[in-house]
């Protein structure tokens, strides 16, 4: 709609516009905040603001605990990342190749952990892992994060293979392509930008994901654990300057994502009719 | 061609299949199991007794907690669509779709920045002497008292939960049928009464979803109640660690949660009744 | 019948950003007449549509109805309803809610609304389907709401966005007639843009032709199938050969122009012969155009051509032809009139005509 | 050679640098903490968690009952350790031993009274538990979110001598006071909240905590600190064990020798994280020496009134589970109290 | 020419779930015949179609492919190449890896593969494109891709899904000649399924035609359009006007039959006339149905008709009527023959032909 447009009106549009800034302030308020006071030298923070001071970076930067959870976070994450995504396109492929009876059923599995509350899920997720001996490992988060972050990875796939011509997997099985060779030559080829999108959603939802974690990870507190502990047993802007830390590396993660799914779109037919 | 599933196949669907049944359905029915476990000096035994779910059912506290949760999730998404709703609506109708791509990148920056840390910057804006405080001071007003009050657990709720409503409505606004728009206006109806005539009955599946999010989101929070509310009062987020604290007392943990998961099944169950109310499946087109 | 004017377009132009959708476009609408809008895809036909219901504002020039200019009444205080193509209904409304909006709006009361909606449902017959779904009706059902629908406040004017191109052929045609049979009755003034010339010329008084937003011709369908006056009219009808080229000979009664293919002869009643040196156009309708085996003898306009294809519409084909330059000739016969002849791709064919039948257009 | 392992499980601080450095270094030795931010938690943990995990735990003492019934802790030899350098108060501590049998060993301790800002109150005003009904505090007093400390001082307000053995019209009377309180409060806080309320004013007069937060404050320069009150206080006390099942059984009596130590309760007694008394007689003196201001304000000194002074004036009433009734009724009693 | 049988359908039948989707199927396709199948939308076509390219196995039957039954060989075991509607040609793969493709999941060797892939993308003259993406060509060009993709293997049949519905209608009528003359050149059995009767009648040697997953007729174009065996083939062609009704009186040589209408008669050579008392219908194409203002003297086959609608397809409209009974009626005739006649829709009319002009199909 062009902006002359008789049926608009500027004073409405304005004011939705403002509105639409005071939102984003809103949202972004704690982000920025958290981000200012990273790199202010007070340790209880209030304004006006003390010097400038890299002070909780370096406390950060020395605590062997902080790189020890940095590193479980990451291994944890890159393993989450892989089973996910492998898990999520499996269960992609199965939704839009077959049909058969418990489908629905089969389909809630794969999509419904996301919304049952963290706490239950730690709670039920402890308390069943210690049952079987898996709890207070590295393993343990990376099981529960394979379930909540599954149905991403499942999401994003099948969203790629529905912008698939339905013809695609058939016209290779009947130029000679076996069922195996479809999916190496075809369906593999076709759904890579969104297995990489897949893969780095799903680190950045397990790298930022603490509420089960607790719960599960023992002595390998991934990062966003250490927060919480952070929060609950002492107040110190480290807080802010590893969630700083955090957000940096996962909006890497968004922005590799974003630029797979979208930077080489291709259109999948020509138009029909 | 459909074949019974074959090895090819069940290579592709049985491994979440397995993942979730035993990472995902085991743990809820292992909670089901516990709740009927009985404790005795800080040990739990198997055991199938409704003891726990006599005591709890029985308490007055966790009555209040429930309707007290409640009504706190429910008002937040009351609040939430009402807010985001402006928000959305000027991202899908008066933005250029450039400057709709950038909203939209904008809005999922935070899911990606901790909750934890936005919660604990939250502190810093809301206490006696936090920023909103200093900046209301310079005008001559305050200070009020902001955090530990219901208040701060609704920014914290906001926090939590608005960039995901406002996507989710934005999400159903921008499928929109302009033309539908364009024919209200042009059969006389204004532009504040083709909001309320064409755009929200539109929207309503979308709106109704996104309302549900956030109670899902808000209803097993117990970020912001604790860190921003004060843990005043108690929700059932903080009645489930409470509970905890009291000598092991998983089992009675797990009624609540259990509890939790059948409302958020049936709130969820009846909300999207309603958002699919009167649309008649097979729509042609 | 001599007509009042309803509509006014006095030097209309509209510009999306530096791109020029209508441009100077000067024309009116009677009362009570059935006015099509025909032009290829994206010449402006719905823009002009639009600024007519006050959807767009006209960058320039003035649209008067009933003589007032209204270029800047919002589109919610003009009486011009419009049917869309994709009709615009409301999906969360049942076929009475539909019907009634538009006098909801209006403020008119709840028993007054619903006599005047089942007064159009029942004249569109669809009075059975009242109280259904949109989603439960088919196409042509559909159609009728979204008539009733703006019909309901009996304005004097109704706007048509190729109301029928989404609806089958069989179905198409009666919906032609039944929108036909409602204008007579009503006497509302109908703006129908559409795609088909078909319909055009089939319901149409008079008929506009667009092109890149300016008029290239308006008139009855017959003077327009009759004399396109344009290369582009005669294009776009698509039922006639085109040939352009250098005017060697002119008089009043004949005119000989050099194309690529060889030089043409035409020969009729020229107002204004164009002078020797100057481009022309000739066209000549693809079923007054003949095809023989052999050249025939002592006849002007004769080409050589090769088939390139064939096509069946009902009773009749259209062979499709290339001369030795590329030209493409179209020849329209039935299937009596050409059995006689060998059409196999790249069969090498001569294509010829009477001088009489020709006809002149301006330009190139 | 790299250095082992050694896993402890403790509140905050304890495995930080400032106290396990040089034990590290001496022993070649590598902590690896797990913090946990509550006793409930703790026991969680342990249970959830394959035998062996947690080579030292530090639990607070009321918990050791359960740790040694549950058998999640081994047993001591005191002849391990320097016991006689103990107060003799604290060789025989009643949390530490079980039918003649040691299986933890305290290492320190802290009192419970009124913690309030300075700005707001005055000492002696803060010198009575009742000052938490005072009206200008409406909405400014806070709860540290556990029954234990708060309905202890509740029942030492109420007149009990000894705040966790009570009858059931003491418990009602307990109960009654405590509910009157209830308008009063402006929040229910974990140690982080806590922290943070006190500091920046947002609480004016805190419940069931005292130096070992104030403290810290202090030392931050926040104007909050904490007094016995008339009616008496409460103590908290820390102790260590070694985890059943411990691989690394040796090194882990060698970390709570050292800790126990002299030279180990001085470094112990100025934990940055949070301050506390020791109950190592040898142990304030060395205090004395390197860091007299600190044990002065911590009443580690031989003047009158210190530390020991006060537990032998019975002042100070050991924090134990209730016994007369159950410690669920007690839990129940607070989530209702918190839901009033 | 008398041609060996490639594929033959023996008793096939082929049902998803209780819903039979082709029913009792038996046929064969010649060596090197262009085989069209027509019919309505979910008749079966594509069912057929994919059943003999081994992408559904058939529930009952015999499909045989020169001479040896392929009902349970996978599509990758056998050499059935199919072209797609949608053409799904790869788009992460250039146009050279497409035609290579084939070639490759046989194992062909990458210099070979490349040559012979060459030697197509030439033949299909698009050799110049060979780098590009898929995404890059006109509609034109993919379709010579999906061709040459297919072709690449040199098999003995080539099956076609609609290859041309996507494409605007002069490309349409140009890949038509493409194809037809590839089929021609290489002697490929072609079995080409489309839903436009123009297209298999300008292009095949046969065609099927198919309704509700049955075979109502095969025989050549003319063959069909001539003599229509069924009244499902006369209603699909479209050209006819039909009549059903009880036979009054029968002979060799004529017959009458009593229609809602009234009386119709037929005459001709008949092989096998109905009895009296059953049922028959008579089929007259629109072509041969003639219009007059008065009930035209002496005739028989005379209707009182009323005009619903009118449409126009170039140089010929057809017109849209109706009798008493409610019995549509089409006429098609040129501008021309139509210009004297009043054609306001509601007009009362009489439709009429010569009894020789009817042709009698079996059943109702
Ligand atoms: N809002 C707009 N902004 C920019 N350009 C526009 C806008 N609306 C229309 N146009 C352009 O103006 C031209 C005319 O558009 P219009 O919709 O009037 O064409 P049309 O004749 O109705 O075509 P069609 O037959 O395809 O419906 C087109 O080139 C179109 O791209
Ligand atoms: N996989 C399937 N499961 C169930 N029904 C099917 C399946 N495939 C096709 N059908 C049904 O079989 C019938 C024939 O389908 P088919 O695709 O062969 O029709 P068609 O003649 O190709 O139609 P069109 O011209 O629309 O392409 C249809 O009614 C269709 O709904
Ligand atoms: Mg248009
Ligand atoms: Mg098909």
């Amino acid at each position: 709609m062009s902006a002359e447009s008789i049926n608009r009106s500027r004073a409405v549009d304005w004011s939705l516009r403002v509105y639409l800034v005071l939102a984003y302030l809103f949202i972004f308020a704690p982000i920025a905040a958290s981000f200012v006071f990273s790199f202010n030298s007070d340790r209880f923070p209030s304004i006006p603001l003390g010097q400038f001071s890299l002070e909780w970076y370096k406390a950060v930067a020395t605590d062997p605990l902080v790189w020890e959870g940095m590193g479980n976070t990451l291994v944890i994450g890159l393993v989450v990342g892989c089973v996910s995504t492998l898990l999520g396109f499996g269960a992609a492929y199965t939704d839009y190749r077959y049909n058969f009876f418990g489908k629905q059923i089969y389909m809630a599995l794969a999509l419904l952990p996301p919304t049952i509350p963290v706490i239950i899920m730690g709670l039920a997720m402890l308390a069943f892992l210690s049952r079987v001996n898996l709890s207070g490992q590295a393993l343990s988060v990376v099981i529960a994060h394979v379930v909540i972050c599954a149905p991403f990875a499942m999401a994003i796939i099948r969203l790629r293979l529905s912008q698939m011509d339905p013809a695609l997997e058939p016209a290779a099985w009947n130029l000679g392509a076996s069922e195996w060779a479809t999916m190496r030559h075809v369906i593999v080829p076709f759904t890579k930008p969104a297995i990489f999108g897949a893969l780095f959603i799903t680190m950045a939802v397990s790298f930022d994901e603490f509420a089960i974690a607790w719960f599960v990870s023992g002595l390998n507190e991934t990062l966003p654990v250490k927060v919480l502990g952070f929060l609950q047993g002492q107040v110190s802007p480290r807080i802010n300057a590893i969630g700083t830390f955090v957000f940096v590396i996962s909006m890497t993660l968004v922005i590799l994502a974003q630029i797979l799914l979208s930077g080489r779109v291709t259109p999948v037919t020509d138009d029909k009719e | 061609m459909r074949r019974a599933i074959s090895i090819y196949g069940l290579t592709f669907s049985l491994p979440l299949l397995v993942w979730q049944v035993l990472f995902f359905v085991a743990p809820l029915v292992f909670l089901v199991a516990l709740s009927f476990w009985t404790v005795k000096n800080f040990t739990m035994r198997p055991d199938f007794d409704p003891v726990n779910w006599v005591t709890m059912y029985g308490k007055p506290v966790f009555w209040q907690a429930y309707g007290i949760t409640f009504a706190l999730a429910a008002s937040a998404s009351v609040l939430a669509s009402l807010l985001a709703f402006p928000c959305s609506y000027a991202i899908a109708f008066k933005l250029s779709d450039r400057a709709r791509r950038w909203a939209v990148f904008l809005m999922v920056i935070p899911f990606f920045t901790s909750y934890l840390v936005r919660v604990y910057s939250w502190q810093i804006f809301l206490s006696d002497a936090g920023i909103v405080n200093v900046l209301l001071g310079q005008i001559g007003l305050g200070p009020y008292a902001m955090l530990n009050t219901p208040g701060a657990t609704m920014v914290g709720y906001m926090t939590l939960s608005l960039p995901l409503v406002i996507l989710l409505q934005l999400f159903s606004l921008v499928f929109i049928d302009r033309n539908l728009i364009e024919a209200a206006h042009n059969m006389r109806c204004g532009r504040l009464r083709t909001v309320f005539e064409v755009v929200i009955p539109s929207a309503r599946t979308g709106l109704v979803i996104a309302a549900l999010f956030c109670f899902i989101l808000t209803f097993g929070d117990f970020v912001s109640p604790v860190y921003l509310g004060g843990g005043d009062p108690t929700t059932l987020s903080i009645l489930i660690t409470d509970t905890t604290k009291s000598g092991q007392q998983w089992p009675r943990a797990a009624v609540i949660a259990l509890t939790m998961i059948g409302t958020l099944l049936a709130v969820a169950f009846v909300a999207v009744r309603f958002a699919y109310a009167g649309q008649a499946k097979g729509a042609r087109k | 019948m001599q007509r009042d004017t309803l509509v006014s377009f006095e030097g209309v132009v509209k510009s999306f950003g530096t791109f020029v959708a209508v441009q100077k476009m000067d024309f009116e609408i009677k009362k009570g007449e059935f006015l099509a809008i025909m032009g290829s895809s994206g010449c402006g036909k719905t823009t002009t549509l639009r600024m007519l219901a006050g959807l767009e504002a006209p960058t320039e020039g003035t649209i008067r109805l009933s003589g007032k200019p209204i270029n800047h009444l919002p589109t919610w205080q003009r009486d011009t309803p419009m049917v869309w193509q994709s009709l615009a209904l409301f999906p969360f409304l049942n076929v009475r809610e539909n019907v009634e909006f538009a006098l909801k709006m209006r403020g008119v009361g709840k028993a007054e609304r619903r006599r005047r909606a089942e007064q159009w449902l029942d004249r569109m017959q669809i009075m059975e389907f009242a109280d259904r779904n949109i989603a439960q009706l088919s196409g042509g059902q559909r159609q009728r709401v979204a008539l009733a629908r703006s019909l309901v406040v009996e304005p004097e004017i109704l706007l048509l966005d190729e109301p029928l191109s989404a609806l089958d052929a069989a179905l198409k045609v009666r919906m032609q007639s039944v929108l036909k049979n409602l204008q007579r009755e009503t006497g509302i003034t109908f703006v129908y843009v559409t795609h088909s010339q078909s319909e055009a010329f089939s319901m149409a008084d008079r008929v506009v032709i667009m092109s890149r937003g300016v008029i290239e011709q308006i008139g009855t369908p017959q003077e327009i199938y009759g004399a396109p006056r344009t290369r582009f009219v005669a294009d776009f009808l698509g039922s006639s050969n085109i040939f352009s080229g250098k005017v060697l000979k002119a008089t009043t009664s004949a005119i000989e122009v050099e194309t690529p293919d060889g030089p043409l002869t035409l020969t009729g009643q020229l107002a204004a012969p164009p002078r020797a040196g100057e481009t022309a156009t000739i066209t000549v309708l693809d079923t007054k155009t003949h095809l023989s085996v052999t050249r025939p003898a002592g006849q002007t306009n004769v080409l050589p051509v090769r088939v390139i294809g064939e096509e069946f519409v009902g009773a009749t084909a259209t062979v499709y032809l290339e001369t030795g330059k590329g030209q493409e000739i179209r020849v329209q016969k039935s299937h009596d009139e050409l059995a006689g002849l060998p059409l196999d791709i790249g069969q090498e064919l001569f294509a010829h005509w009477s001088p009489a039948d020709g006809h002149l257009v301006a330009g190139a | 050679s790299d250095p082992t392992e050694l896993t402890m499980l403790a509140w905050y601080g304890h495995a930080e640098p400032d106290i396990v450095a040089e034990f590290e270094a001496e022993n070649n030795v590598k902590f690896v903490p797990k913090y946990y931010t509550g006793g409930d938690n703790m026991l969680g943990l342990i249970s959830q968690s394959p035998a062996g995990t947690f080579d030292v735990i530090l639990s607070d003492a009321e918990y050791v009952q359960a740790l040694n019934a549950a058998g999640y802790v081994e047993e001591l030899a005191p002849e391990d350790y320097a016991l006689d350098d103990y107060f003799p108060e604290f060789q025989q501590f009643p949390g530490n031993w079980q039918d003649g049998k040691l299986f933890s060993l305290v290492t320190r301790f802290g009192f419970l009274g009124v913690a309030y800002n300075t700005d707001a109150l005055t000492e002696a005003e803060a010198s009575s538990y009742d000052v938490f009904w005072d009206p200008k505090l409406t909405g400014k007093v806070g709860h540290f979110d556990w029954h234990l400390p708060n309905l202890g001082q509740m029942s030492l307000l109420t007149g009990n001598k000894i705040p966790y053995d009570i009858d059931e019209a003491a418990w009602e009377a307990v109960k009654a006071k405590t509910l009157t309180l209830r308008p009063q409060i402006g929040g229910f806080f974990d140690y982080g909240g806590t922290f943070s309320s006190l500091n920046d004013g947002q609480m004016l007069a805190f419940a069931g905590i005292g130096d070992w937060i104030t403290g810290v404050l202090e030392k931050n320069g926040a104007k909050v600190k904490s007094v016995i009150p008339e009616q008496g206080g409460l103590q908290w006390s820390e102790c260590f064990s070694i985890g059943k099942g411990s691989a690394k059984a040796d090194l882990a009596k060698k970390w709570i020798q050292y800790i126990t130590s002299a030279k180990g309760q001085a470094k112990s007694a100025q934990m940055a994280a949070y301050p506390a008394i020791v109950p190592n007689a040898k142990g304030w003196e060395v205090l004395q020496a390197e860091n007299p201001a600190e044990a002065k304000r911590q009443g580690m000194t031989k003047d009158a009134g210190n530390a020991m002074d006060m537990i032998r004036a019975g002042r100070i009433q050991y924090r134990q589970w209730p016994i007369q009734q159950d410690l669920e009724t007690w839990n129940d009693f607070w989530s209702e109290y918190k839901g009033a």
